[in-house]
């Protein structure tokens, strides 16, 4: 049997690696699949959680995450395919009018 | 030898069992295109194959043939990952989702119990669902990585198609599973056993035996309709319309990869038939009655006198090689029709199977039928069907079983 | 050494490696795949914990409609590998450091959280009723949030809707 | 429904036609709007009517219901408290019954005028917030009706707000009488203060018990100060020297608005609210000597400035004031029967008054000035007819109302022990002058030859919708003081008696010696009357020509140059101070320095802080990684300082 840490320190490697993604990949596209990662790390831990305590909510609460996330993607990437269109790139660094 | 058998059993038996379900997944494809054509043929008042074998019975084998030994040319500038990738993916994947698939009742032999299938998981209907969602990736990555405007647009479409369909697929099933209430297939095709009505008991008419049933003709209609979607054939094959595509997603594939695509496709057929069997036809149960015993007996009233018919078309078939392999399997037939006749026992165990892949073949049947005689759908007819008919209906559907369930509820 | 914690690392090691390449593949659909290949693996070993409907809904919503969505939107867009521009000196000097320091700090959140809970198998008692327990849970415990989410995904479809629709 | 336990229907109506009116008035026809307006009135005047019918049914207690609180403040509470007693029904039936009048004859006057809804609902809104006035049951919500009249009076001076000197006399109405109504409100906190309660029931019982001792004269105790500062109120409300400056100029509103509002109802509350704190009043003579000076003064002093008046509607105006000055006479010489028994028969004839000058000047296209018209009296008989009533009842003539009214004004004065003879002589000079003046009116406007040309205003009488309350008012003023009739022969003053159990009785003095002199003094009256007629024909029935005025003349004709006194006196340092330390030390100095003071120093922390904006998404990124560090540390610290400082778990 798996003890929980394991699953834990997984989820926290793969969460690491999602925010390094995060900060490295250059393409929105990709920076928005960082995020799906690190949402993904940490249903890990819920359903670890909730199975080591024998209780079914860490599950219900993976499944809200999971809703939030295709809610997420159906916005985002509206938003991206709008920025594609009038920025004709999809460099992040690219995209700076924000600024003084 | 023998406990070296009992130790690792749950290794070996499931190998078996994927060995010959590979087998006879790839056979009877290949006999599928023959049968495809064949009625094609008939319908439009042609002979179909049949210079191959007699009837063209070997033709599969020929096709088979062709395509390992053609060449492999592949297009300049590809994606190579997603070119490599995608045939396989369509391929195993239409494979796996057999896998869940339970083809008869378990069966008990060597004082084993086995299930009729290979594995045996309790949401066995939702791991189906998956494996048929990751399907998509195949098309798309076809379409995106060959490096060409057709298969682009033929993957593009494909996957908006999968995609919208897929819900319409989901949400016709949703009425099944509230009256059976379990997400084993295994499960919901015991339940709908009903044991002096016979066929009223499947999910199709939904007289089930002493639970509430509620009838899901609607949810079939749709769960069919979106079913055809789903696998890309006719009416709904816009993703390889020839006419505008060229062929589609697999334009730049050739021999093998082209191959495995077909046979991804027709597998994916057998496979929803099979679901659609289990779901809403009551799967391997016999439509008739449990107490009319003499129907066990089916089997063999039809296999004896079909293998006699085919021994003498056989005897009278112009080449002599038709003369003697006609005969031979008329006559292996009759001799399986005999033997099941006379042994009760594997008459018994054959009777699941037996009503199982009747059920199937006339889906498939349909599949071909439809094929014969329906024209393409424009795309934005497709998408206006899928997403303001079909979704809605199947959602009334589920609406309306609950209702139904809550009324018998109290 | 058992079979259930082969398995585990075998996936686990295949969730990380993937993960490792959606970092360095150049081009957006490579990351795509192997985020895919993530998400199957995560899927695998929720079924090695025994939650079985959870992972089946990994694969349907996350392999079957999230990431088709991303493959969808990257193919429209025809979106070529990206330019490895440096433009924030802040990311390109400071990102790997921050990184190492958040994942390590949370392991180490993880390594002195309360031991029992840790060491104890994260394997469900009741595998094959957790289905039903579940839809208990979501339908009376968390039934209200559950119908939020529902109008979540609406807005979230009207947002998309009103999004990509050209001005005309 | 018996209106009486519901008598928040009576204020309501006119609040909701008001509402109807100036909210969606603008789109409708003028016929949608006069049947809104008009039916709002009829129907509270019908009401009114119906809750009186009751009241008398129910041998005439008075009524007295709390509808609901509007504020409870520990001991303090303030409610919707309306009651029902024989004072308020003499000030509803008037109210409901001269304004419905009014309000038809506006729909005739006012056919021609732009801002027709808007119109209707200031004067709706007005009948609401005067109705709220007179049935308050506390001395707050009678401040509310109080403010509320106030406020439309200002909107109604100001109607013609394109005009400047209309929107200038709104502003005077308004801030003069701010002044009248901080007296007011000191009053009410002085008598919060001394009986912990503003209701009138509570505040009026705890003064009438007999522990409370009457303060003498000449001696300033509690009861006499806020006595003295309600006055305040009083006198700015209803223009009595020094506060009258406002009403004159009112004249700038349209006419049937200074009939209703500044000479039939609103100008009178002042007399109710005295009247209604007559309790208080007759515990302090000091305060009642007072207001019996300044009443009487005002009524001499008004009336010489209304002597050569040129205006018809200036002329009216400070009538009006004299006659207010009578009023108060009365309640300062405690025949508080004898004041409201002069404000009702006022009403009625000063109303008639107005809407006759009103019609006039409809005939005269516009024209106000008397010296510009003439021998209008065969051209609008009606309206001559019914200017005539009004004047022979305002001289003081019998039978008319006045008569009876201002009779027994002057025999209280008469009876009023010190000083009563001084006050009566002054009242009956001034009554001379009204005599004087009003017939003065008369002839100018009416006979000699015409002094206006023919050719650019056709002189035509008024339509029947302003003709006929002219009537009907016309013959109220001739039978509205038939009350008192009997009280000539020995009979009993049916009025007084009505109101005696609120006033308490023992006013209208008995015994055969007041009886005689009662007569003797009601002669000397009509002599006065009659005098004042005389000069005036003297004067100004043959032709005559616009006078020069020099002398005293002038300073009447100036009105003693009062404005002008005020202007330098309060109102340059006012402006002065304002413009000089408020606004350009305070407001421009500080405030403005405070406010700019902020903004600059925020925009600096902006421009050195904006810097970190550097528009990069991947350093923002970054930034959220720190963020997410420092918060997991904060959380962690307890598990994790081990950790960080190498501890042992």
């Amino acid at each position: 049997m798996v003890p929980t840490n394991y699953y834990l320190i997984l989820s926290a490697i793969l969460f690491g690696l999602g925010v390094l993604a995060f900060v490295f990949k250059r393409n929105v596209i990709t920076i928005f699949m960082a995020i799906e990662l690190m949402l993904n790390a940490v249903n890990l831990a819920f359903v670890a959680f909730s199975r080591a305590l024998g209780k079914s909510d860490g599950e219900v609460f993976v499944l809200f995450v999971i809703i939030v996330a295709a809610a997420e993607a159906a916005v985002g990437l509206g938003i991206i395919i709008l920025t594609a269109r009038n920025r004709r790139s999809l460099n992040v660094e690219r995209v700076d009018l924000l600024k003084l | 030898m023998s406990e070296f058998l009992a130790k690792y059993a749950f290794l070996i038996v499931p190998l078996i069992k994927v060995a010959i379900l590979v087998f006879a997944v790839l056979t009877v494809d290949a006999y599928l295109t023959w049968l495809e054509r064949k009625v094609i043929a008939h319908i439009q008042a042609r002979w179909g194959p049949h210079r191959v074998g007699p009837h063209g019975l070997l033709q599969p084998l020929a096709d088979g043939i062709k395509f390992i030994l053609k060449e492999d040319p592949m297009p300049a500038g590809v994606d190579k990952i997603g070119y490599f990738l995608a045939p396989f993916l369509t391929l195993t994947l239409a494979v796996t989702s057999l896998s869940v698939i339970p083809f008869g009742p378990d069966i008990k032999a060597f004082g084993y119990v086995t299930n009729f299938g290979i594995a045996d998981v309790n949401v066995s209907l939702l791991v189906l669902f998956a494996i048929t969602a990751l399907g998509v990736y195949g098309v798309a990555l076809a379409g995106w990585a060959s490096n060409n405007k057709y298969s682009l647009l033929g993957g593009l479409r494909s996957s908006a198609q999968m995609i919208s369909y897929e819900l319409a697929l989901t949400l016709s099933v949703v009425g099944v599973l509230l009256i059976a209430g379990d997400l084993s297939l295994k499960h919901i095709v015991e339940y709908q056993e009903n044991g002096n009505l016979g066929l009223l008991g499947w999910n199709l008419f939904g007289f089930a035996k002493d639970h509430a049933g509620f009838t899901q003709i609607i949810g079939f209609v749709c769960f069919f309709i979106a079913a055809i979607a789903e696998t890309n054939r006719v009416p709904f094959d816009l993703p390889e319309a020839e006419s505008e595509l060229v062929a589609g997603f697999h334009t730049e594939y050739a021999s093998m990869k082209f191959a495995m695509f077909f046979i991804g496709e027709y597998t994916s057929m057998i496979a929803v038939s099979c679901l659609a069997t289990i779901l809403f036809f009551g799967g391997w149960l016999s439509p008739f009655p449990a107490y009319w015993t003499f129907t066990h007996y089916l089997p063999s009233v039809i296999l004896i006198p079909f293998g006699l018919w085919v021994i003498f078309d056989g005897v009278r078939y112009e080449t002599i090689f038709g003369r003697i392999l006609l005969p031979g399997v008329g006559a292996t037939l009759t001799a399986i029709g005999a033997a099941l006749f006379l042994f009760p026992a594997a008459n018994d165990v054959i009777q699941g199977p037996f009503w199982f892949f009747a059920k199937v073949f006339v889906f498939l049947f349909f599949y071909i039928w439809m094929r014969g005689t329906l024209p393409r759908f424009r795309y934005d007819q497709l998408m206006d069907f899928g997403w303001k008919i079909l979704l809605p209906v199947s959602i009334g559907n589920v609406v309306l079983t609950s209702a139904f369930l809550l009324w018998r509820m109290h | 050494m058992t079979a259930s914690v082969i398995i585990f690392f075998v996936l686990a090691a295949l969730a990380v490696l993937a993960s490792v390449s959606l970092i360095l593949q150049r081009h957006p659909i490579h990351s795509a795949l192997s985020l895919i290949v993530v998400m199957v693996a995560l899927a695998g070993l929720y079924l090695l914990m025994g939650a079985e409907f959870v992972a089946a809904v990994q694969i349907i919503v996350y392999g079957g409609a999230v990431m088709v969505l991303f493959v969808f939107v990257i193919m429209l867009l025809n979106a070529g590998e990206e330019e490895r521009t440096n433009f924030s000196k802040l990311a390109t000097f400071g990102g790997i450091p921050l990184a190492l320091a958040l994942s390590g700090m949370i392991a180490a959140g993880i390594a002195r959280s309360s031991s029992q809970l840790a060491t104890s198998p994260a394997t469900a008692e009741g595998a094959i009723s957790s289905t039903r327990q579940l839809s208990m849970l979501l339908f009376k415990d968390f039934v209200y949030p559950f119908e939020l989410t529902s109008f979540l995904i609406l807005i979230a479809i009207l947002g998309a809707i009103v999004l990509a629709q050209r001005e005309n | 429904m018996p209106i009486l336990e519901n008598l928040w229907i009576i204020p309501l109506l006119p609040l909701l036609g008001s509402a109807i009116n100036g909210l969606f008035g603008a789109k409708w026809s003028k016929p949608v709007v006069n049947s809104i307006a008009l039916g709002s009135t009829g129907v509270s005047f019908l009401c009114a009517v119906e809750a009186v019918r009751e009241f008398l049914a129910g041998g005439s207690q008075p009524f007295r219901k709390e509808f609901f609180d509007w504020i409870v403040a520990g001991s303090f509470r303030a409610g919707f408290d309306l009651q029902l007693d024989q004072l308020t029904v003499v000030m509803l039936l008037v109210v409901t019954g001269v304004g419905f009048l009014i309000h038809i004859y506006s729909t005739g006057y006012m056919a021609h005028e732009g801002g027709y809804y808007r119109f209707f609902s200031y004067l709706n809104l007005f009948m609401f917030f005067m109705l709220i006035l007179v049935l308050a049951a506390n001395y707050v919500l009678l401040f509310v009706g109080w403010e509320g009249v106030g406020l439309c009076s200002y909107l109604l001076i100001g109607f013609y707000f394109l005009r400047k000197s209309a929107a200038d006399a709104g502003k005077k109405a308004f801030i003069v009488n701010r002044i009248g109504d901080f007296g007011f409100m000191l009053g009410m906190f002085l008598l919060f203060r001394t009986f912990h309660s503003l209701d009138f029931a509570t505040v009026f019982d705890a003064a009438s018990k007999p522990e409370v001792a009457v303060e003498p004269m000449g001696q300033f105790g509690i009861l006499t100060v806020a006595c003295l500062l309600l006055f305040v109120g009083a006198i700015g409300k209803s223009a009595q020297l020094p506060l009258y400056v406002w009403l004159p100029d009112a004249m700038e509103g349209p006419t049937p608005v200074s009939a209703l509002i500044h000479a039939a109802t609103m100008v009178t509350a002042g007399v109710y609210m005295v009247a209604r704190s007559h309790v208080l009043f007759t515990h302090a003579p000091t305060a009642m000597y007072v207001v019996a000076i300044v009443g009487c003064a005002t009524a001499f002093f008004a009336a010489t400035i209304g002597l050569v008046q040129s205006d018809i509607k200036k002329v009216l105006a400070y009538s009006t004031v004299s006659q207010l000055g009578y009023m108060f006479l009365a309640c300062g010489v405690g025949a508080f029967g004898a004041g409201i028994f002069h404000l009702m028969t006022h009403a009625f004839f000063k109303a008639l008054l107005f809407l006759s000058a009103g019609s006039v000047i409809h005939a005269m296209g516009g024209e106000q000035d008397m010296w510009n018209m003439g021998g209008l009296s065969k051209k609008i008989k009606a309206t001559f007819v019914c200017m005539l009533f009004g004047t022979i009842a305002i001289a003081g003539f019998p039978p008319f109302a006045a008569f009876f009214s201002k009779d027994a004004i002057l025999f209280a004065a008469y009876n009023y022990e010190n000083g009563g003879k001084v006050l009566y002589g002054v009242g009956l000079l001034a009554a001379v002058l009204t005599s004087f003046y009003m017939f003065r009116l008369i002839w100018l406007t009416f006979f000699g030859e015409k002094r206006y040309d023919e050719h650019h205003v056709h002189v035509h009488e008024s339509p029947g919708s302003m003709t006929g309350p002219l009537m009907i008012l016309a013959f109220l003023s001739l039978t509205g003081g038939w009350f008192a009739l009997p009280a000539l022969f020995g009979g009993k003053d049916y009025f007084a008696e009505f109101l005696s159990p609120v006033f308490g009785a023992g006013e209208a003095g008995g015994g055969e010696a007041a009886q005689s002199m009662e007569h003797i003094l009601s002669i000397v009256a009509v002599v006065a009357a009659t005098a004042g007629l005389l000069v005036a024909w003297q004067m100004y029935s043959k032709n005559v020509k616009r006078g020069t005025s020099e002398g005293v003349h002038k300073l009447l004709y100036n009105k003693y140059y009062v404005d002008e006194l005020y202007a330098a006196a309060v109102v340059r340092p006012l402006v002065w101070l304002s413009t000089n330390v408020l606004w350009k030390v305070v407001d421009a100095g500080m405030i403005d320095g405070t406010v700019n003071g902020v903004a600059d120093g925020a925009a600096a922390v902006g421009d050195t802080v904006r810097h970190t904006q550097s528009g990069n998404t991947r350093s923002y990124a970054v930034w959220v990684v720190v963020g997410a560090i420092v918060v997991l540390g904060i959380v962690f610290w307890p598990i994790l300082h081990p950790a960080v400082f190498g501890g042992v778990r």
